[in-house]
């Protein structure tokens, strides 16, 4: 605090700004802030509390500490069911130098990423029976490459074949809190386009990236690790 | 909803739809599915009121005029036309009463449908796609101070290690008093002492053997005292104090004090 | 800034916190923390101005922000003359995780330890004529930080060695009613732990950890605890 006193004639704002946070601004937000800053990955709030003091109430916290940093140039966000802090959506133009140019996706890996998402889980025959093409190994293995999708067991169906949904990474990367936030989902589900030509009975027309297995699923085999395309399944029995 | 630009085609959007396109990439299409969907867009209605007879009747003149070009054709595109062939007799002829399968109508509503359902995942593809997306709109922490991990060890062991360890070292003791005579070893320093004190005296040739003779004496010596003053002797060949010669293997080794500038003779080779 | 709105009654402070930040915020306060947020090293205000808008005094910038963050869990901290942002120094506690990793003992610390408790009180010396090798002071460090041995006194000899004996923690550690149950020579030999001839002479003590100081034992000194070796040696007087 000591430091707002070296602030003089030429700042740029009114002098309040030194003395933003009343002194009564919780030590927990402080924490939190530290916590996150720090970790440069998101936390779940039950990890975040298992390292507050007792007693602290973390979804009170989040929200004061979402609205505090709401303005600024870095935002608290939530993805994948954890808080973190990204810079803001509209800086883009600033921070492009920092990135190293993606890969960008073929427009099969696209559709093909986008009917994985939308209508996991789903095999590979169904992904074509959309797109009315096949789909090649290579635009499976580019999307496996990417951490955001993976296979995550197999459908009770004739040749059973494996059945494909996204990652904690794919909600991370596009800034996802749930899968349920997919942009236009609510429209395609309005419009029954969801549901497709699916077996009937095996539709659901809403997508789940639960990692719980759907009743038409069994879980992965042994083998199917081998395949280097799933990375960690744990067996469920 | 998603504009045409997007279609990595050479067939020009702007095209009326009864005017076939004169160059035909197929390439530019994702199947047969895609081009129906591109053709579909030409009528510029809701694909909910797109006049499937009208459509198959652009798919089948596009497929004819690529094969007019001779173009290869993929065989889904084919079993496309084919399918698109088959009903669009259906639609043109009355339905007849109890036909099995599905009706023409149907079948129509069908791709009807699995045509909007494809815009629908494009559109939805876009959408995503179009998100603000990490590492190159949004950025997390770059530099990330990671998680000080203060490791306090806990010690273990089992009685069983306590006792195994003690009876062996205990027992190794008990047995390990052997003593192991000392060996007599002529270091190389011990061996040079004596070469430069007997050689020091004399420019002449004498034999390395000769100069030793009274340190060979005891057997358990000779090898030794032998290697020590081999050794010694090439270190001081090297260091230009000694001349040595040989002339042949295990003839004796002759060697002597090194002449200072005189070139003094050598016998034979050196 | 929408968020704010979902600050209800049960927030810890006063309502104002969501507008803290007065609109008059500079948005070079924004984009320069997010740069520093988003940057992997400290950035010096040369390269801060190229990244920035013409015009904008980033020394003025930098003073404004690094008063805002002064109270915050993460400052804004020069290193080295370049900006970064780094937790409160105050909060490094919260950003450790003390985590108990098992460690099995070495050959040479089982050995040391199993002579301490057969032969105790016995000095470092002692320890070494046995073993026939050197005793490290690592070795009797690592010992000592399991809290299965202590100095118990200092032997009436030449330098005044410690005496090391074994403590309750040891027998506990070690399921031992008591240091007697330790197995003697019939026993060893009996469990084929000692086998083979062995010289006549050949003994193994009864051990005894005995509080009592032995008759050529003197007590510890003050200073002997102060070693940092001495957990908690009551002196005995």
């Amino acid at each position: 605090m000591g430091l707002a006193k070296s602030l003089d004639d030429d700042t740029l704002v009114e002098d309040d700004t030194s003395n933003q946070f009343p002194a009564e601004r919780p030590e927990e937000l402080r924490l939190v802030e530290a916590l996150l800053f720090a970790a440069g990955e998101p936390l779940d709030e039950k990890t975040l509390r298992s390292r507050l003091p007792e007693g602290v109430d973390v979804a009170s916290v989040m929200r004061l500490l979402q609205a505090e940093y709401a303005p600024r140039g870095v935002n608290l966000v939530r993805v994948a069911g954890k808080w973190t802090f990204r810079t803001a959506n509209d800086l883009a133009w600033l921070l492009a130098r920092d990135s190293v140019e993606p890969k960008k996706l073929s427009r099969a890996a696209n559709e093909t990423l986008a009917i994985i998402a939308y209508h996991q889980p789903v095999t590979r025959a169904e992904i074509e029976e959309i797109r009315g093409v096949t789909v090649s190994k290579g635009t499976i293995d580019v999307l496996m490459e990417t951490g955001w999708i993976r296979p995550r067991g197999r459908r009770k169906a004739p040749g059973r074949p494996l059945t494909f949904g996204t990652t904690q990474a794919f909600l991370e990367h596009f800034g996802l809190e749930a899968i349920g936030d997919l942009p236009g989902l609510d429209e395609l589900k309005g419009t029954g386009l969801l549901e497709g030509s699916l077996p009937s009975g095996f539709s659901v027309p809403l997508p789940s990236d639960d990692a719980t297995l759907r009743d038409d699923e069994d879980p992965l085999e042994p083998g199917d690790l081998d395949l280097g395309l799933a990375p960690r399944a744990e067996p469920e029995e | 909803m998603m504009s045409e630009e997007h279609f990595e085609t050479t067939l020009s959007p702007e095209l009326a739809s009864d005017e076939p396109a004169l160059i035909v990439d197929v390439e530019g299409f994702e199947g047969p599915l895609d081009l129906l969907l591109m053709l579909a867009r030409q009528q510029k209605v809701d694909l909910a009121k797109i006049s499937i007879l009208a459509l198959a009747d652009q798919y089948l003149a596009f497929i004819e005029e690529a094969r007019k070009v001779r173009l290869e054709l993929a065989a889904d595109y084919l079993v496309m036309a084919a399918w698109l062939a088959y009903l669009k007799s259906r639609l043109l002829l009355p339905e007849k009463e109890g036909e099995l399968g599905p009706s023409a109508e149907d079948m129509a509503t069908a791709l009807a449908q699995r045509l909007r359902r494809l815009e629908a995942i494009r559109n939805a593809a876009e959408a995503l796609i179009g998100r603000p997306q990490l590492g190159r709109d949004i950025f997390g922490r770059g530099a990330p101070e990671p998680i000080a991990d203060i490791k306090r060890p806990e010690w273990t062991a089992t009685l069983y290690d306590l006792l195994t360890a003690y009876a062996q070292q205990r027992q190794k003791r008990a047995l390990s008093h052997v003593r192991f005579a000392a060996r007599t070893v002529w270091s190389l320093a011990e061996a040079r002492e004596a070469l430069e004190r007997m050689i020091g005296v004399s420019h002449d040739w004498g034999r390395l053997d000769e100069f030793l003779i009274s340190y060979l004496v005891d057997p358990s010596m000779r090898a030794t005292v032998m290697a020590s003053s081999f050794a010694s002797v090439l270190e001081m060949v090297r260091e230009g104090a000694l001349e040595v010669h040989q002339h042949q293997a295990f003839a004796p080794i002759f060697l002597r004090k090194r002449a200072d500038e005189t070139g003094a003779q050598t016998p034979g080779s050196a």
